[in-house]
């Protein structure tokens, strides 16, 4: 069993490899959105440190969005997807290790880059952790939700907008207790409540969230 | 009961009566524009009907 | 064997078909023919179990194909109008691909390449390739498939005449093997083997 | 996954059934709603008392509560009627569920609008960020996320599945969004505002309350029910047409 799902992870890093320029998009978006907040806000190293939480998790949820358009649609156009849909595995688990592949390609670097945001934002080294922390359990909520999302909007002209109106509302509470780690954390308040939640919707997303992405892909097929 | 005394409201008259206004304008607003869409869908339809009809019985006659 | 009972499809508000009933057994062919907007495409895809039907059921092997997914898809092989073929890999990579979780050597896919005609340009990435080939690239599948049930919509198209008689070949060695076969085409068939034809606009004439 | 299980009475759920019945309930509800909303109305304004501390301003509650209730009990109608829609394809479930939207959709919109308009004399501002505002304001979002994605997708089939599957996770989604959001509120501002504190409910305002309740419900019901008589009928158009094109 393992060996197959290995089998697939490799097949879908092969696939995603091949879009190493939708990488590049996604880390240059997370990058230039993080900047923005200071040049429209304010450069007072106070404040900055205040919104430095919201700053970059705002960020990284939008790049998941913009990372998320790519997930099916590629796959849908050229008949890929319906083959995959095909293949004699339970699709759920194949989209499980699909999602993972994705969160590795796309996700990944952006928890790895978090850290050095957190220094632009003049943030001490302990609230720098949570920060990763939070966003190394936090965005692979974010691609498992995001993913019913983009399964269901897969092909539609107008989908860009659409998914962000669907997605927002289930980002929020991952939101909340991601941001409310990190600035907890600067209150010196105890965090372990947030990371409790955290994993405890992380686990069950992971449960839920491939047979969700699998019906709505079915739908989307049909 | 004095009638401006009653719309003034204590002070208080332009938020209820912009939460009232607004919210009477919306529901009309909304009812007609649900009657209308009803009876336009029964016209189109009873025209498509009567259209399609006439070209049936044309069809048979040519 | 695949069986089908009181079969019934509806797109955009109308009944494409209803009622429908056929089974296929082992080593029998089936040519699926109607006009333009019958349902063939969509029949193709309900058979395979990605689209749902209305009513009726579908059986393979006297098991509902619903309740067993996985079996019936390892014994089953779907080739849409859409070649499914990543423009970003070369043949090779693509057939590997294509071929899922099945463990084949690359001995055999370069064997099948051969076959097909594009052992030669097999290290090109496929969006260098013109149509017919890559519905040739997308045909060679059928040479590494263990799968008993075929479903073909429209294999024919864009390929020329020596590809045709290769894939009539393939086909009906398929079938003298014990195979099933569903497809559809807009063309008289060539092949020399016995095929049954569905007419799906029979129905409502 | 939707089966093709059916239960047989839900034939009785058909279309031609329907139509002329909410020709007949129609009237019925939207002289209901008129009377209700009259007789509560005349009880919120001219029966019940001024309030000690709000003044005259608590009387939009009038209309807020009635809207913010509904715009909750719609969600969940819908989200029931897709759960019917997708498991046993009901198309009745699915066009009922399709007609909701907007006009819950309007009851989030005015419960947001009238929190405003209530907040500014009550709390010195038109908006505050606290549970209740931001769970109703999420709920907009949810309601035009299904309308969105309804109607973004050309197939109507696919169309009703797709929506009616987003309703449902956003049903799931509903109270998470809520408590999330409470927590978040006692963690950023210490102490939540309650509107309702302090001002004692005399029957008066009790009954007001209930009757403006009542007439939104029939209100609902009248204008649901005609928007879903439109739907049938453009339906109904778009099925003439094709059985036209087949018959070429």
């Amino acid at each position: 069993m393992h060996k197959m799902l290995w089998a697939l992870f490799n097949r879908d890093m092969t696939l995603f490899m091949q879009r190493k320029q939708d990488v590049v998009t996604v880390l240059g978006f997370f990058l230039i959105a993080v900047a923005l907040f200071p040049l429209g806000i304010s450069s007072d190293p106070d404040l900055l440190r205040t919104i430095a939480p919201g700053a970059i998790w705002i960020a990284a949820l939008f790049s998941t969005v913009l990372a998320l358009d790519r997930l099916f649609s590629e796959d849908l156009d050229d008949g890929t997807l319906e083959q995959q849909m095909l293949m004699p595995v339970p699709i759920s688990l194949m989209l499980l290790v699909r999602l993972v592949a994705h969160w590795v390609i796309t996700s990944l670097p952006i928890v790895l880059l978090a850290p050095l945001m957190g220094l632009q934002f003049g943030l001490a080294f302990n609230e720098i952790a949570i920060l990763t922390l939070s966003l190394l359990i936090g965005t692979p909520i974010l691609v498992l939700l995001g993913a019913i999302g983009a399964a269901l909007t897969v092909g539609l002209k107008s989908s860009g907008g659409l998914v962000t109106l669907l997605l927002l509302p289930l980002y929020v509470p991952v939101l909340i207790l991601g941001t409310s780690a990190v600035s907890s954390t600067m209150n010196g308040v105890d965090v372990t409540a947030h990371f409790s939640l955290l994993g405890a919707a992380l686990i069950v997303s992971l449960v839920l969230s491939p047979f969700a992405v699998a019906t709505a892909l079915k739908i989307t097929l049909d | 009961m004095d009638i401006a005394e009653f719309l003034h409201m204590g002070g208080h008259g332009f938020y209820i009566w912009g939460s009232y206004g607004t919210a009477l304008f919306l529901m009309i607003v909304e009812g007609v524009w649900v009657f209308k869409r009803r009876n336009k869908a029964k016209k189109e339809l009873e025209r498509m009907e009567a259209d399609f009809a006439r070209v049936d019985g044309q069809g048979m006659n040519g | 064997m695949l069986e089908v009972e009181g079969l019934a499809a509806e797109r955009e508000e109308r009944l494409l078909f209803s009622g429908l009933s056929v089974s296929v057994s082992a080593g029998e062919g089936l040519h699926i023919i109607g006009e333009n907007g019958a349902g063939k495409t969509t029949l193709l895809r309900i058979l395979c179990g990605l689209t749902l039907q209305s009513a009726g059921k579908i059986s393979w092997c006297g098991q509902a194909v619903s309740k067993f997914r996985e079996e019936y898809c390892s014994d089953l092989l779907y080739l849409g109008h859409k070649n499914a073929n990543k423009t970003e890999l070369n043949c090779r990579e693509n057939l590997r691909l294509a071929l899922g979780v099945l463990p084949v050597s690359d001995d055999a896919i370069s064997d099948a390449l051969h076959d097909t005609g594009l052992g030669l340009i097999s290290h090109l990435p496929t969006r260098f390739l013109s149509q017919g080939q890559q519905r040739r690239l997308s045909l060679a599948r059928l040479l590494l498939t263990k799968s008993k049930l075929w479903i073909l919509d429209e294999p024919y198209v864009a390929l020329d005449y020596k590809a045709i008689e290769w894939l009539d070949s393939h086909l009906e060695r398929h079938l003298s093997n014990q195979g099933m076969l569903i497809l559809t085409s807009h063309q008289k068939l060539t092949m020399s083997s016995e095929i049954r034809v569905l007419n799906l606009g029979e129905q409502y004439a | 996954m939707s089966g093709i299980r059916r239960i047989p009475w839900m034939k009785y759920a058909s279309a031609s059934n329907f139509y002329p019945l909410a020709n007949l309930l129609v009237p019925i509800f939207m002289s209901l709603a008129l009377v209700l909303a009259a007789i509560g109305l005349h009880l919120g304004f001219f029966v019940a008392p001024i309030d000690y501390q709000q003044g005259n301003s608590y009387r939009i509650m009038f209309i807020h509560v009635p809207a913010a209730w509904m715009s909750m009990f719609i969600y969940l109608l819908l989200a029931m009627y897709a759960v019917i829609s997708l498991v046993w394809r009901v198309k009745m479930a699915d066009i009922m569920a399709y007609s909701l939207a907007p006009t819950g959709a309007m009851f989030t919109f005015i419960a947001l609008l009238t929190g405003a308009l209530w907040g500014r004399p009550t709390w010195g501002t038109y908006w505050i960020w606290d549970a209740r505002l931001t769970s109703e304001l999420l709920l907009l979002f949810l309601y035009l996320g299904y309308m969105g994605l309804y109607s973004a997708i050309p197939d109507r089939q696919r169309a009703s599945r797709a929506a009616s599957f987003l309703a449902i996770v956003g049903a799931v989604n509903v109270p998470i969004i809520y408590f999330s959001v409470i927590w978040w509120n006692t963690l950023h501002q210490g102490s939540s505002f309650s509107v309702s504190s302090g001002a004692s409910m005399t029957d008066a305002m009790l009954y007001s309350l209930l009757l403006m309740v009542f007439a939104c419900w029939a209100y609902t019901i009248a204008v649901v029910l005609r928007r879903a008589q439109a739907i049938i009928l453009e339906r109904k158009k778009v099925a003439l047409w094709a059985s036209q094109i087949s018959k070429k």
